[in-house]
């Protein structure tokens, strides 16, 4: 093993790791303890705003994420995010306050306190593969996930707008094939991977969601992937969660199993099954894993 | 006699064990090139008369390198006896000087503005804890109450880039700045309070020249302030001309500065002449994002130009 | 029957000379340092160092103008500068090396040309020396003939006593006139004694060997090099006592302007420069080596005196630490070396 | 003391109105050095002129003032007539005292006051004149034209046929360039190699035109008239002189299977070849990299079979330097890659539709090949995936041309016109097959080019779709395009077998290189720059060179060639004196004092500062100092200005004359 | 249709140093256009503002200019490519410093005046008048002219101030 300065970060779930995508959570911290890497929940964390705050006060939703930067603070380690709707909104938060002095100083007044924006906001892929690196975690794999074709699927928000995340290419990522890649599963190559999979139209017109996430998991079974990962808990909800009700809508059956990406890693990296949530899957996905002699 | 040193409130002492060790390294290595014929000269500092001062020393004899020495009494800026203005000292061939961080951004500005080839030189850098300030008295160790103004402010305290590097670099005590916040207190005046701060500098001038004699990057063989067809600015020390003649000094040092403030150093009166330059070095900075540094660079930011450059000042 | 003066009379004594309307000249605060100045008042007198540029300014500033010009309705006037302008004057406060140097500098100044400007200075100048009881390592007065009680040039001689105050002494008719114009401000001495004076550490010097030996050493090897470092800056002549060059400028537009006179220093490369390009002096060596011989042997042959006193300004301030005593002490070895017994170069 | 004649004009009214012209002559007249002052009703006029000759030789007046109109007025007329009378005309000046005086101000008191102020700071200047010569700049009538692009073709043809020697030198095994590999033109639709080939042909056949094909510029050395120029001829491997061009080696040849450049990697071509079959000169160029004889040592067929000999494995690279007198510059363009770019390189590439790597999306270069007769497919639209004809085919324009986000914002001026050309082409050669174009706007602009497009809009069928396009992929065989089309506000998906990219007209790989060689100044993008944007739109700011085609900014053909004919005139121009000569306003270096710093280098616009060599007479290099050539000097002034030293004056505007002016204010 | 004229207290000095390609010319067209401005400005005519010397300014500061104009071409239009871009930034450097030595900016003006803006010439010269009017005379380096190192003049005013204090 190399010898690097331990890793420690402060962690930002955000709503839905405590909700919806509880197997998320769950995943990412079997992950990052199998890794050695340091993870400490920021104490008091609130809501980032998510998608709605900023449709409607953009002050608001400035606010609610300067808040939590200034939060995060106290916590030692880059701020580590899991949802890529949390992730983007954080990131454009610190965009906009550094770059205009004058909605800064309205949060600050509404925070009622100095803001804080130097802490750097890092999506778990960026811990993964940029501060982790892909060698080290390619020798961390204790069961390399050989043979599963996975379709890795970004979604809107993980690399858009291209001035903020500054994850990776925006229109030509490939940080999830490569993190994907190092557990020794097989990224296909296909065409929906930065498409909008209908987000929180889930509620308002779930009529959008079962059109585009239906284009999603068809591109992702033209290409011939086994399952689909994702990291984000909104995208999960659609394609997952939705799926029944997509292919009777479209008269299709698709069986795609939707990962959260700390799941496959955590089959990868050694956490034992039971710890990643997978029995909280709406499509099964034990059937595809035991075919592929991975449980 | 005269001790006008900006008396800090707390005086700690620096530690200078370095400056033997870079002594010693300094002899080796002057001894040894001259004695090899990599160079013709060193040129370094040697001890003075009196007790702990020095001077500039140039040295052709391997057997007289033992004579170098480093101290915080080697104020000396050298890169002044490589230009053109020294070129009656300097002998032919590859010569070697003892540089400190500060005056490495002079060798690198000259070789910017083609006065020396870097392979025409052999650069014994040398770690550099600060040297001492105006009014110190010679006889007492430095501390960060006689140390120079700019050393308060060094970012260049191991140079690189050089042939050698002699020495380590202890830890420092911490340091205030002082010269910035003379900065900020000048800029904070209103235009006629400047005016009649400087008014009252430059009228103690006597243009005994010291600062553009000392000045690395002041080798014109033909001084613009010496001509008299036409007269730019009056060569007798009076307001009008000693005026004329700073703004022109700064305004042409402007950009190629390297900030080692020896013409503040030199002023028998005292003049804080390095304000001057280290405000067109801020401008420098602001406007064009130029600095001076320890690599030569092709274009000052006099001689180059953006298409975006702030007009904001032009109607 | 000597006199003292205490340091509230003194100060008292500038007063009165201001309210007379004489012009009383003397350390100043100027800034970090002092210089000799004309003082309103008697507290603007400060006496703890020595002024950094000499009082030689009090006869011969740094820059005056000469004579100015005119040009109205295409005819030009000239104006001379009326010497009869200049003030009665007192120059208070002056160490030995400053006080002597303008004795020194008389000769000089009234040789083939009479420069009144410089003359008429004098004549009405009365100067008031001061005894040292402070040196730094650079002051060298005894080396050249001076010391730190040394009364020459002096009108009126103080030297300060133990207990505050100074011993009054009147080497000249002028001291004793001013002193007697306001006899009110001097007491008799009682015995206080003087301060201990500062006698800097040097060792004296042989100026006749000295210049012996620069009398024929013009071409010596010891030019070649002592002067290498030398920036060609006028500090050294500019805060000298002695040094005396000046430069004429007329200066102005076509229809008005003035000519004025003001320091010039040997070390300045344009010094000896000819309109033709040449220039004799051509390099650094050879200027500091016309410093030297002018003021060891120069005016010496010319006027029978050293044209240097010691103050050490120049070695405190050279930019390039050229120490002047350094050299001309390495010339007294030389001399001695050509001139004793058995060890001449034969 | 100087003896100036100062002439205050009334011009009619026009001064007298405001200005006290009697009062201005007499105060003049009171001025040292001024030898006469008078005013006159019409300076400028016949009499005038002579009243000024004749006070020239009576008073022998040795500066003039003429205190009148503007000197852009009649400085000229001054000065010659002070020539006339035998005066250097730089020691006559004008004070501007009708368009700067009497026509801004009402008041006479204030104006007659600023014009007496006005011709006192001229009377100063003129003391301060120095009479100049005229430079002269002997000229080589030869001309360097770089590029054989229909660019360099048509301005070597004009200069050769105007008599003078032409150097035409082109990188590649054959001139011809971008048009000798379209298919047809817009708006006439006549095809490209009908109208090419001939004038290459001319270039080869011309007695003034020397070709050096397969070569590079390596070094230019010199100024306007005098260029020194070194051209390195890179190994052809095949004797010029031998070879006959009978091709035999080519058809031998084994290896067979290299990607043809010149079809856009559609077609294959052998290591021993000619980019084309129509390619001036017909001589085959073999291509090391690929040959198995420069490979492994074995092979050697073509020498084999080569009847005359001609084939020569070991011949080098040959340097060349000719003297040339004036150059022009056409290196053409090169089209935009959606490929990623490298790291650092300020233009993005496109993530977006793959990146280059699906087969079926092409640029518009391609397309143009596999329109072409003697194209890989014969004409055939095929695709290159699996030569099937395609039955839909989507256009999109603006591929990387006005796309700030991408790195490029400006317009590529010829995909309006030839994507509308592509669309009729494609209808006319695929009945059954549809084409859609996306578009921002359609930019069509000059003789006959709108009614060329609305005919592929209305007549051809073409489906304009005004949006761009978000997304490309692979679905199957097919291409899915993701759009909008912003006219209804819907997001459109098309199925298509073939896209074809109008990708961006950018200069060619190493034209910033090149202009440093030259000295020539170029663009963030590397276009080359013209002098001035509107009034010398072919000369470069270095005299003596010339732009001619793409490599000044995106332009079809018809523009090109009118360049390049300009250019050409221009060259012409130049060649028909045997001197050139000028202003002499220009700067001159004070050498004994110049420290050679070289700011005046870094600064000059012309690149007319050199750094030059002083040696006592054994030779021993004394010093260096910087030196200006005033055949290339444009008089600007600013290496005056930086010159710490001020070692270099701008002869006309010394620093004593403006001081002069400065002292009198 | 003449307005009365104004009849003001202090008239300032201006010098106008100006490129000879735009600026002068715009000042000719002003003039053939008949447009009317204070006629305090004098101008001095350049090839390029890149030949302007800042020493020039300050010099005309020296000789008794109330204010100075420095006016060339727009960037992108110099007749010599780029000399006022040089000049621009020369410039800007200079206006720093005379800030840092106190004088004030408002006394100096630059400007792109191009050869048809007859307009903007008259607007910049008379707002500079206008404004050079209402802030008086350029006393301080005319003051210094006539002031001298100590040497040795007792009649300087503020020494005298200080005497009669005593």
């Amino acid at each position: 093993m190399p010898t690097k300065n331990l890793l420690n970060y402060s962690y930002y779930p955000g709503c839905s790791l405590h909700a919806s995508a509880k197997e998320y959570d769950e995943s990412t911290k079997g992950v990052f303890r199998a890794l050695r890497i340091g993870l400490k929940e920021v104490p008091d964390w609130f809501c980032c705003g998510a998608t709605p705050a900023h449709n409607v006060d953009e002050l608001l939703s400035l606010s609610l994420c300067a808040k939590n930067l200034s939060l995060a603070d106290n916590v030692e380690g880059d701020l580590a995010v899991a949802c890529a709707a949390c992730f983007s909104r954080l990131k454009t938060t610190q965009h906009k306050l550094a770059e205009n002095d004058i909605k800064r100083k309205q949060v600050e007044i509404a925070i009622d306190g100095a803001i804080s924006l130097e802490k750097p906001v890092k999506h778990l892929l960026e811990i993964l593969a940029k501060d982790y690196g892909l060698d080290r975690l390619a020798d961390a794999v204790k069961k390399p996930l050989t043979g599963l074709k996975v379709a890795t699927y970004y979604g809107c928000l993980l690399t858009r707008p291209p001035e903020v995340p500054e994850l990776d290419c925006v229109e030509a990522p490939t940080i999830m094939e490569n993190v994907i890649a190092a557990t020794g599963a097989e990224p296909v190559a296909w065409s929906h991977r930065l498409e909008c999979c209908g987000a929180n139209f889930t509620l308002s017109r779930p009529g959008v969601v079962l059109n585009l996430s239906n284009e999603i998991l068809a591109s992702a079974k033209r290409a011939g992937a086994d399952c689909i990962m994702v990291a984000c808990p909104l995208c999960h909800g659609n394609l997952d969660i939705r799926q029944r009700e997509i292919e009777e809508a479209n008269g299709t059956r698709y069986d795609m199993p939707v990962f959260y990406m700390t799941q496959l890693l955590g089959l990868a990296v050694g956490v034992p099954a039971g710890k990643l949530g997978l029995e909280s899957m709406i499509v099964n996905p034990l059937p595809l894993l035991r075919e592929k002699q991975l449980l | 006699m005269n001790s006008t040193a900006q008396k800090l409130e707390t005086s700690t002492p620096i530690d200078t064990s370095c400056y033997a060790d870079v002594t010693d390294a300094i002899r080796k290595e002057a001894a040894r090139i001259l004695a090899d014929g990599t160079v013709t000269a060193v040129v370094g500092y040697k001890a003075g008369r009196r007790a702990g001062t020095t001077m500039p020393a140039i040295v052709t004899d391997p057997a007289e390198a033992g004579g170098l020495i480093f101290s915080p009494a080697c104020v000396n800026n050298l890169a002044l006896y490589l230009t053109k203005a020294k070129k009656d000292v300097v002998k032919k061939g590859r010569i070697a000087i003892v540089a400190k961080g500060c005056d490495m951004r002079a060798l690198a500005g000259l070789m910017g503005e083609s006065q020396i080839k870097r392979e025409e030189i052999f650069i014994i850098g040398v770690v550099c804890a600060g040297v001492k300030g105006s009014g110190a008295v010679n006889s007492e160790p430095l501390t960060t109450g006689n140390l120079a103004r700019k050393c308060r402010e060094c970012t260049v305290r191991t140079p690189e880039g050089a042939d050698l590097v002699a020495g380590t670099m202890p830890s420092l005590p911490e340091l205030t700045p002082v010269e910035a916040l003379e900065m900020a207190r000048l800029e904070a005046m209103t235009p006629a309070e400047r005016w009649a701060f400087w008014k009252e500098q430059f009228s103690r001038c006597v243009r005994c020249m010291a600062c553009r004699q000392v000045c690395p990057f002041c080798y014109c063989e033909q001084c613009l302030c010496d001509k008299n067809r036409p007269q730019a600015v009056e060569s007798t020390p009076r307001p009008a001309g000693n005026m004329a003649w700073h703004i022109v000094r700064a305004m042409h040092l402007a950009g190629r500065c390297a900030g080692c403030a020896e013409c503040e150093r030199v002023c028998p009166m005292e003049i804080p002449l390095n304000l001057l330059n280290r405000k067109m070095a801020l401008e420098m900075k602001e406007l064009y994002g130029f600095e001076a540094g320890l690599a030569p660079q092709e274009k000052g930011p006099l001689s180059s130009y953006k298409e975006d450059d702030d007009q904001s000042f032009i109607k | 029957m000597s006199k003292m003066i205490t340091e509230q009379n003194l100060r008292l004594l500038i007063d009165t000379l201001v309210k007379e309307g004489a012009r009383v000249v003397g350390p100043r605060q100027a800034g970090a340092m002092t210089l000799y100045e004309p003082l309103t008042k008697g507290d603007d007198l400060v006496l703890d160092q020595l002024p950094r540029r000499s009082a030689k300014e009090a006869f011969f500033p740094v820059c005056e103008t000469i004579l100015s010009f005119e040009r109205k309705e295409g005819k030009t006037t000239v104006q001379d500068v009326d010497v009869c302008t200049v003030p009665e004057t007192v120059l208070i406060g002056a160490r030995p090396c400053d006080a002597a140097a303008p004795g020194i500098l008389d000769a000089v100044f009234s040789w083939d040309y009479k420069d009144e400007f410089f003359l008429e200075r004098r004549r009405r100048t009365t100067i008031i020396g001061l005894a040292c009881t402070k040196a730094d390592d650079a002051c060298f007065c005894t080396a050249v003939g001076l010391s730190p009680a040394e009364m020459k040039g002096a009108d009126l001689f103080l030297t300060p006593l133990e207990g505050g105050g100074y011993a009054c002494e009147a080497p000249t008719e002028k001291g004793e006139r001013l002193m007697a114009r306001h006899p009110q401000l001097f007491d008799d001495a009682g015995n206080a004694k003087p301060l201990p004076l500062a006698e800097p550490a040097v060792e004296k010097l042989d100026l006749q060997k000295i210049k012996a030996w620069l009398d024929g050493n013009f071409e010596s090897p010891l030019w070649y090099g002592i002067a290498d470092r030398c920036a060609g800056c006028g500090a050294c002549a500019f805060l000298c006592p002695a040094c005396h060059c000046f430069d004429i400028n007329d200066e102005g537009t076509a229809d008005k302007g003035e000519r004025r006179k003001h320091w010039d220093a040997c070390g300045f490369g344009k010094f000896t420069n000819h309109a033709s390009g040449h220039n004799p002096r051509d390099i650094q060596n050879k200027r500091y080596r016309n410093r030297i011989m002018h003021k060891f042997k120069y005016y010496d042959d010319k006027f029978g005196q050293t044209l240097c006193t010691g103050c050490g300004r120049c070695i405190r301030h050279c930019p390039v630490g050229i120490d002047i005593y350094a050299v001309i002490e390495e010339i007294n070895k030389m001399g001695a070396r050509d001139q004793g017994p058995g060890t001449g170069k034969d | 003391m100087s003896r100036i004649g100062v002439f205050v004009c009334h011009c009619g009214e026009n001064i007298s109105r405001t200005v006290d012209v009697e009062r201005v002559a007499a105060e003049i007249g009171k001025l040292p050095g001024v030898a006469l002052a008078t005013d006159y009703k019409y300076m400028c006029s016949d009499p005038g002129q002579g009243l000024l000759k004749k006070a020239i030789a009576e008073h022998r007046l040795d500066g003039l003032v003429v205190a009148a109109c503007s000197p852009r007025m009649h400085e000229k007329t001054f000065r010659n007539a002070a020539k006339a009378a035998g005066l250097n005309p730089f020691l006559c000046e004008m004070a501007n005292i009708r368009e700067h005086c009497s026509w801004v101000h009402e008041d006479r008191e204030e104006a007659t006051a600023k014009a007496i102020d006005i011709v006192r700071l001229m009377v100063e200047r003129v003391k301060k004149d120095k009479a100049l010569q005229p430079i002269t700049v002997p000229i080589t009538k030869r001309a360097l034209v770089i590029g054989g692009g229909i660019a360099g073709i048509q301005a070597a043809l004009d200069i050769a046929d105007c008599g003078h020697q032409v150097l035409l030198v082109e990188r590649e095994p054959s001139i011809g360039g971008h048009m000798a590999q379209l298919s047809e033109t817009f708006p006439t639709l006549d095809c490209s190699q009908c109208i090419m080939t001939p004038k290459m042909v001319d270039v080869a056949n011309h007695p003034n035109i020397t070709l050096h094909t397969w070569s590079e510029i390596e070094n230019v050395d010199g100024y306007i008239g005098n260029f020194q120029v070194t051209i390195r001829k890179k190994a052809r491997s095949v004797d010029m002189d031998k070879c006959t061009g009978c091709g035999v080696c080519m058809a031998k040849c084994p290896q067979k299977k290299i990607k043809s450049t010149f079809d856009r990697g559609l077609g294959t071509r052998p290591a021993i070849y000619v980019p084309f079959p129509q390619a001036v000169p017909n001589t085959p160029v073999i291509d090391r990299e690929n040959c198995t004889y420069f490979k492994s040592g074995k092979c050697g067929v073509c020498a084999k079979v080569c009847g005359p000999g001609a084939v020569d494995y070991d011949q080098q690279d040959e340097l060349i330097t000719e003297p040339v007198g004036a150059i022009v510059v056409a290196t053409g363009f090169e089209l935009y890659t959606i490929n990623e770019k490298p790291k650092g390189s300020p233009i993005k590439g496109y993530g977006e539709f793959g990146h280059g790597t699906i087969p079926d999306v092409i640029d518009g270069m391609t397309f143009e090949r596999l329109a072409s007769a003697s194209g890989p497919t014969g004409g055939k639209i095929l695709r290159p995936s699996d030569g099937r004809e395609p039955k839909q085919v989507v256009f999109v324009q603006c591929v990387g041309s006005r796309a700030r986000e991408k790195g490029i914002s400006y317009c590529s001026k010829v995909c309006c016109m030839y994507t509308a050309k592509h669309t009729m082409l494609y209808k006319h050669k695929v009945h059954d097959g549809q084409a859609y174009v996306f578009f921002m706007d359609a930019r069509t602009p000059g003789k006959s080019y709108d009614e060329f497009w609305r005919r592929a809009v209305e007549e051809e069928e073409a489906v304009y779709i005004r949006g761009m396009v978000s997304r490309l992929y692979q679905k199957g065989d097919k291409i899915v395009v993701m759009g909008s089309d912003i006219s209804v506000g819907v997001q459109v998906e098309i199925e298509a077998d073939l896209v074809v990219l109008a990708t961006a007209v950018q200069p060619r790989q190493g034209a910033d290189a090149l202009a440093q060689k030259l000295g020539i100044s170029y663009d963030t993008y590397n276009f080359y720059s013209e002098a001035h944007a509107k009034l010398k739109p072919v000369e470069c700011a270095t005299a003596g060179i010339y732009l001619a085609g793409a490599c000044q900014g995106p332009k079809d053909i018809p523009d090109t060639v009118s360049q390049a004919s300009a250019a050409a005139a221009k060259v012409m121009t130049l060649f028909s004196r045997d001197q050139l000569e000028r202003e002499p306003i220009v700067a001159r270096v004070n050498e004994r004092n110049c420290v050679a710093c070289f700011y005046c280098k870094k600064v000059c616009p012309y690149g007319a500062v050199e750094e030059k060599e002083i040696r006592d007479r054994q030779g021993n290099l004394v010093r260096v100092v910087a030196y200006v050539n005033p055949g290339v000097c444009g008089g600007c002034g600013t290496c005056q200005a930086t010159c710490p030293s001020k070692s270099v004056e701008l002869e006309g505007y010394t620093d004593e004359q403006v001081m002069a002016m400065i002292e009198a204010l | 249709m003449h307005e009365t004229k104004e009849k003001h207290d202090f008239e300032p000095k201006i010098v106008a140093f100006v490129c000879t390609w735009c600026t002068y010319a715009g000042a000719d067209l002003a003039g053939t256009s008949r447009l009317h401005y204070p006629s305090n400005v004098r101008v001095l005519k350049f090839p390029c503002t890149g030949r302007i010397d800042p020493v020039f300014i300050l010099r005309a500061f020296q000789r008794g200019a109330d204010g100075v104009l420095v006016s060339g071409c727009h960037p992108g239009d110099c007749h010599y490519m780029a000399g006022n871009l040089h000049a621009r930034r020369r410039f800007a450097a200079f206006r720093g410093l005379l800030d840092f030595v106190g004088v004030d900016l408002n006394r100096l003006q630059f400007s792109w005046v191009s050869a048809a803006e007859g307009g903007k010439w008259v607007e910049v010269v008379t707002d500079l008048t206008e404004r050079i009017r209402a802030m008086g005379p350029m006393e301080e380096f005319k003051a210094l002219e006539t002031e001298e190192c100590w040497s040795g003049e007792l009649n300087s005013p503020e020494l005298q101030e200080a005497y009669n204090n005593i």
